[in-house]
């Protein structure tokens, strides 16, 4: 058991948070809030080989894992990077590598890693509460594909994607479609979102090509591990996120004084502080698991080891986002200090895949939890 | 004990819930029904109808233009205008530098500024805090310095609610640098018009307009806005502050916020069941209504209490500290009731139902609620000197 | 609207203040832990009118009302007084007042006001959480009378009591019966409790002649005000728990030392004392609820007033009694020091008529809850 | 990084695991099928046997009769017998006096006293709080005045637990009155057959024995009993210190209240229904279970640091915090899943299932882990100043 980073995952690191550092410090974030997207730096991470880091090298990746993406985006999460890095790379890239032929790969997967087609994954559904599968969106067979019909709610990146993976149900079991930006019937509208990253409202009624179904592989499986590897990675962003809100917290109780002495010597608020600095090392400690199991082949190790980080993320970036306003007293609460940057997006990341509520009852459901011979 | 109001009480609330619903504008009423966000031209226009009816200052006396009700019809006039989500009225004329002016003015004063804070005409804001001093308040260094009749003013001023509408800032300012702390400040009231001062809104997390920065260059003012002696400021901001504490139980707009979570919950459908009608939620929603109606029946002590006249007891103590934490887990409830609609910010019509539009950015502002007026560590160490008789450190 | 208590109330809390003092002072309650009833003591507090408080004067009781009870109660539990006032003369005497008919109240009733007979409920059956109806309890028409079979358990001051008032079920509808101590076919094990005031258990196969079936009103509607008024005034008695608990913590923070200072000027621990007694303040503030609608006829607003303060007690209380061990420190812990005696007595009320989680789900499942109607 | 262990260590795992089962007395393993309170006896007993088979104190180097594990297979021994439920055995001979002879003991002293501990022939108990000082352990006031070539001790210890059971007592005592808080404490071993030693045994609130007040009154000592220099006892103090705080997270205790509760929640019904089919219960157990995971990722981080020969760092330090936190809170929610069940006390035979008997009782005396081992508040203040460098008050 080891839970070092290994050398070259220290160099990841290090130029991650140089990059982050030049590139795209807090400032950007704030400046970016409900903006374009700057395809020019999506390209370069595209050109550093971090677009491509979790795919397999048959399909053209990196060959990296879980642990390496973690990695990056706890930098990202350090300074808000607010590139669609989960929503596309994980996530509609996770689906597109497992649900895709070699072929599909190659049309869309190889043009994703590159930074020169932005994808997202379409799949929330209306009365449908962070289900993995399509419940209303229908295709049905036409001549030469699919009428797809339907509509997606908070498709995150979209409204920054050239290329939409649409999950709709085909005869009951859920398929996946590769739907263009510009495709006839497909109305896209930008949403702003409370952490300033913005999101897509999708509505469509469009005839898609049979090739641009995705045939690879189970959509089921492939929608249920691309939303493993988003909620997975959206902890190590979480965990980013976490320690500069921390950070900022002890360097406002240490500089700021009140009657006299800085406010970091009153006890009350000392102990609130080594509250929440447990609560980051607790976050810090669950990633090492979901990171290790995010792609995991069996479901149930899969879902214990996402859903019980996803749960320990909504409650400790919760507590330590709120806290970290608290402490800053008044300044806290405007949107001239940076706090509020990062207590809204820790706060997109618990919703993000699965809220708290959400995972508790999909830790709860598995069979391994009811399953008393495991345990000793 | 009792815990019925009289038959005249309950007759006072019929009277003005009825009149609440003829008298509030269609549009305020709209807003109201969401909880959106109300601006300041609807705050004072809520005002000034309030002001028509007398009803706009229940706990002025009636010498000043109070309209004479009982501390039980003032308490339910407040509780119905809550529970009706009728826009907050503006305490910094009504109940800070009104009550100050009252008590510590002079006659001309009082003539002078009275009338415009009931009518309102004048709007006023508070400087008190500043960069450098939000709990430690005694430790500001906004200075008026004596020149003549006027005295010159040069600071910063932070949380000053309202500041851009204002006509008036009622501020405490260091008169003499040489007295310790709380000795050489002063209680000045300085016309928002006068050059050299600058209000510079902010926008808080949820994203609406609440305070700003005000800043002082070279601000003459007349000795005559001193309100009591000067260097005697500290007595009229310590008795004023008194009367804030009260203001945030929050009890009327909390219940306002558990309706509005029933009936998210009730619309809010998974898989075909409505949430309300999930026991895990049903259970969360019940406790946080629990909560509140023990915070409720404290509100009521405290109310109770003052009808007989009895000074504020413990039971006020912690209507601050417990309504400000109950408020905001309110919206924290209604944010997790919404999923991934909680993601939306607000005015982006017919994303999310208008019902749930302001939730998120109300769960972000309110975070205030545990910080201002007097922090909740800070109500801690009072009530730990205080009631608890605690050592100090 | 007057939370004051009435002249006559002063007098009885004074009263009340010195009988516990001068009478049961804490010393009593850790002598008397598992041990047998003061008969003597309690036939004094009936000479005093206590026994007969709650009960209307038609029925030969006092007439006064649950706000009475409250203010004795709360003063009982200052001390942890071990009478089973509240299994007693709130619980039974509730269920035999509203269900007995004037001949069964001249021969029960009043005795119990007396002081002369102990009367217990037995209502709790194995594998129905805190329901206040019989389940597998039955009796069953004879020959003058019945044939009653079952299984109760925890009854509450059972182990002390003359009479049992029996819940089952007859034909399918609840049915009291009164079964004195002794009658054959009844097993009575005393056991014992956390809180030392003990328990019993019951088994019995017994014939109950005729008589002895309550018939004097709804047994359900009996049981259900019962139970609240027991509810309610388990508030009343938390509330005297809650008090002196903080008291002794508030005590110890002022005289224990530590680093030459009062542990009571560190302020974290300050701060733990404030939230104590903000929670002591909201047991208290809610108990004037709950003891002014105890006896309300609208099962509605009684649950709504009873579950709220029970729920209230178990959070506030729980609270209370934990931080009080806490901020006691290693002494805390043993069983020497008296804080130990008002912690387990807190979790013994909690408990008593509906948990937390019986309470929350009750409070939740009253038709006013969900009637949108009723607020605006 | 690698969370999975290597083939040798699962080995070493499964050989452990088969030897519990094959090793543990019937009667220990039916008590540990229920955590029941485990008497001195079944303690020592344990002991004898884990001595026996070599692994009494793997944590002890090889030339003191340590059996040579390596770190990982260290914590992979303890894991599982914390998770076979096995007797915890007392720490104060092997965790605490043992490694402090070792380290600051001369050959002789070592030579006396490490063989009995290792056989479990000598009992240890731990003279260090007083009745005045608990976390403030330097204002100790036992005093040990030289006579000669013996030690004259007078004076009270508290918390001594096991002392009733003890041979040996290792105290911290006064030996120079006038020198300054820390530096005149020395470090001594005492007989407890010597005369004038004390203990009288208490029981904790939830009825089972567990420490004791040591008197003192006139106890003649060799000085040869002092470990260190005379007046040098805060040195080895400190060092002992550090041991205790890592014996007390507790993973394994709570994981197997994890497996109790749930099997309390499948074999508790409400009308029929079992409670870990029940939404409400199963979200608290998963919840908790959550926290627990969390928990056992943040002592694997510490392990796996300890077997790369880190220093602890910071992780180590949530573990005493959070450890007693949920080890308690197991307690606690067991405690709620039986219901009226929990009203019973223990030892009350076929009132309530054996798999409940011991959780009142638990509950009750578990409130000590986040009062022993230092304090949360004092390991609070410790991260405050070590490991978040906030200003001292």
């Amino acid at each position: 058991m080891n839970f070092e980073l290994s050398e070259e995952q220290q160099l990841l690191q290090q130029n991650a948070r140089a990059f982050v550092k030049q590139r795209s410090p807090l400032s950007r974030a704030r400046k970016l809030r409900d903006g374009a997207l700057d395809r020019a730096l999506w390209r370069e991470m595209g050109d550093l080989g971090w677009l491509s880091l979790p795919f397999a090298e048959d399909v053209g990746g990196f060959g990296g894992n879980f642990v390496d993406v973690a990695v990056l985006l706890e930098v990202f999460g350090s300074t808000l990077v607010p590139e669609p890095y989960l929503a596309s790379i994980v996530l509609a890239g996770t689906v597109l590598a497992r649900a895709g032929t070699p072929d599909q790969h190659q049309r869309w997967l190889s043009a994703m890693m590159e930074g020169r087609t932005i994808v997202a994954l379409a799949h929330d559904e209306p009365g449908h509460r962070f289900s993995p599968r399509p419940h209303s969106a229908v295709a049905v067979a036409v001549a030469d594909g699919y009428r797809l019909r339907g509509r997606k709610e908070f498709v995150l990146g979209g409204q920054h994607a050239d290329v939409f993976v649409i999950s709709a149900l085909v005869g009951g079991e859920p398929a996946l479609f590769v739907v263009p930006c510009g495709t006839e019937g497909l109305t896209v509208r930008s949403i702003r979102t409370i952490d300033g990253q913005g999101a897509a409202m999708l509505e469509f009624d469009s005839h898609v090509p049979s090739d641009q179904r995705l045939t690879g592989g189970d959509p089921g499986d492939a929608l249920d591990r691309g939303l493993d590897a988003a909620a997975a990675m959206t902890v190590a962003e979480g965990l980013g996120v976490c320690r500069s809100a921390l950070e900022l917290t002890l360097s406002h109780l240490k500089t700021r004084e009140q009657f006299g002495v800085p406010i970091g010597s009153f006890q009350a608020l000392q102990h609130r502080a080594v509250e929440m600095f447990v609560e980051v090392e607790l976050v810090r400690s669950i990633l090492a698991l979901a990171a290790a199991r995010a792609d995991h082949d069996n479901p149930d190790v899969r879902h214990h080891a996402t859903s019980s980080a996803k749960v320990q993320l909504a409650m400790s970036g919760r507590f330590v986002a709120q806290q970290a306003v608290q402490l800053h007293g008044g300044i806290g609460i405007t949107d001239e200090h940076d706090i509020g940057l990062y207590f809204k997006r820790m706060h997109a990341l618990t919703l993000a895949f699965g809220d708290e509520e959400h995972h508790v009852r999909r830790f709860g459901a598995r069979p391994a939890f009811t399953d008393l011979r495991a345990n000793s | 004990m009792d815990l019925s109001f009289s038959a005249e009480d309950n007759a006072f609330r019929h009277e003005v819930r009825a009149w609440i619903r003829e008298s509030m504008p269609t549009d305020i009423a709209a807003k109201a029904e969401i909880d959106a966000h109300f601006d300041m031209a609807d705050v004072m226009r809520w005002h000034k109808i309030l002001f028509a009816r007398g009803w706009v200052a229940p706990h002025w006396p009636k010498r000043f233009g109070g309209p004479g009700l009982t501390a039980t019809q003032r308490f339910v006039l407040t509780e119905e205008l809550e529970l009706a989500g009728a826009p907050a009225l503006s305490p910094f004329g009504l109940s800070m530098v009104g009550p100050a002016i009252m008590q510590f003015g002079t006659p001309e004063q009082q003539e002078r500024f009275l009338p415009p804070i009931l009518r309102g005409d004048e709007v006023w804001c508070q400087g008190y805090s500043e960069p450098g001093s939000g709990s430690d308040l005694a430790s500001l260094r906004t200075t008026a310095r004596i020149d003549g009749d006027d005295l010159i003013v040069d600071g910063q001023k932070t949380w000053t609610t309202y500041a851009q509408y204002a006509d008036w800032i009622f501020c405490l300012v260091r008169t003499n640098p040489g007295a310790k702390k709380q000795a050489g400040i002063s209680f000045l009231l300085v016309d928002m018009k006068t050059p050299g001062v600058e209000a510079r809104p902010m926008l808080t997390i949820g994203n609406t307009p609440a305070f700003c920065d005000t800043f002082f260059a070279n601000v003459r003012v007349p000795r005559a806005n001193l309100i009591g002696p000067l260097d005697g400021g500290w007595t009229v901001a310590k008795a004023l502050l008194g009367h804030e504490r009260t203001l945030i139980a929050a009890v009327g707009p909390s219940q306002r916020m558990i309706r509005r979570i029933k009936r998210i919950a009730t619309d809010t459908t998974d898989g075909g069941q409505a949430l309300i009608d999930d026991p895990a939620w049903r259970s969360r929603i019940a406790r946080l209504e629990v909560k509140l109606q023990a915070l409720q029946m404290a509100n009521y002590r405290a109310l109770a209490g003052a009808a007989l006249g009895h000074a504020p007891g413990p039971e006020s103590s912690i209507l601050k500290l417990r309504g400000s934490e109950i408020y905001q887990q309110t919206f924290e409830l209604a944010f997790d009731l919404m999923g991934s609609h909680a993601l939306a910010w607000f005015n982006e019509p017919g994303v999310i139902p208008e019902l749930e539009q302001w939730v998120a950015s109300g769960y972000c502002y309110n975070r205030a609620t545990t910080i201002y007026g007097g922090s909740n560590e800070i109500q801690k160490n009072i009530i730990a000197k205080m009631l608890l008789g605690l050592p100090g450190a």
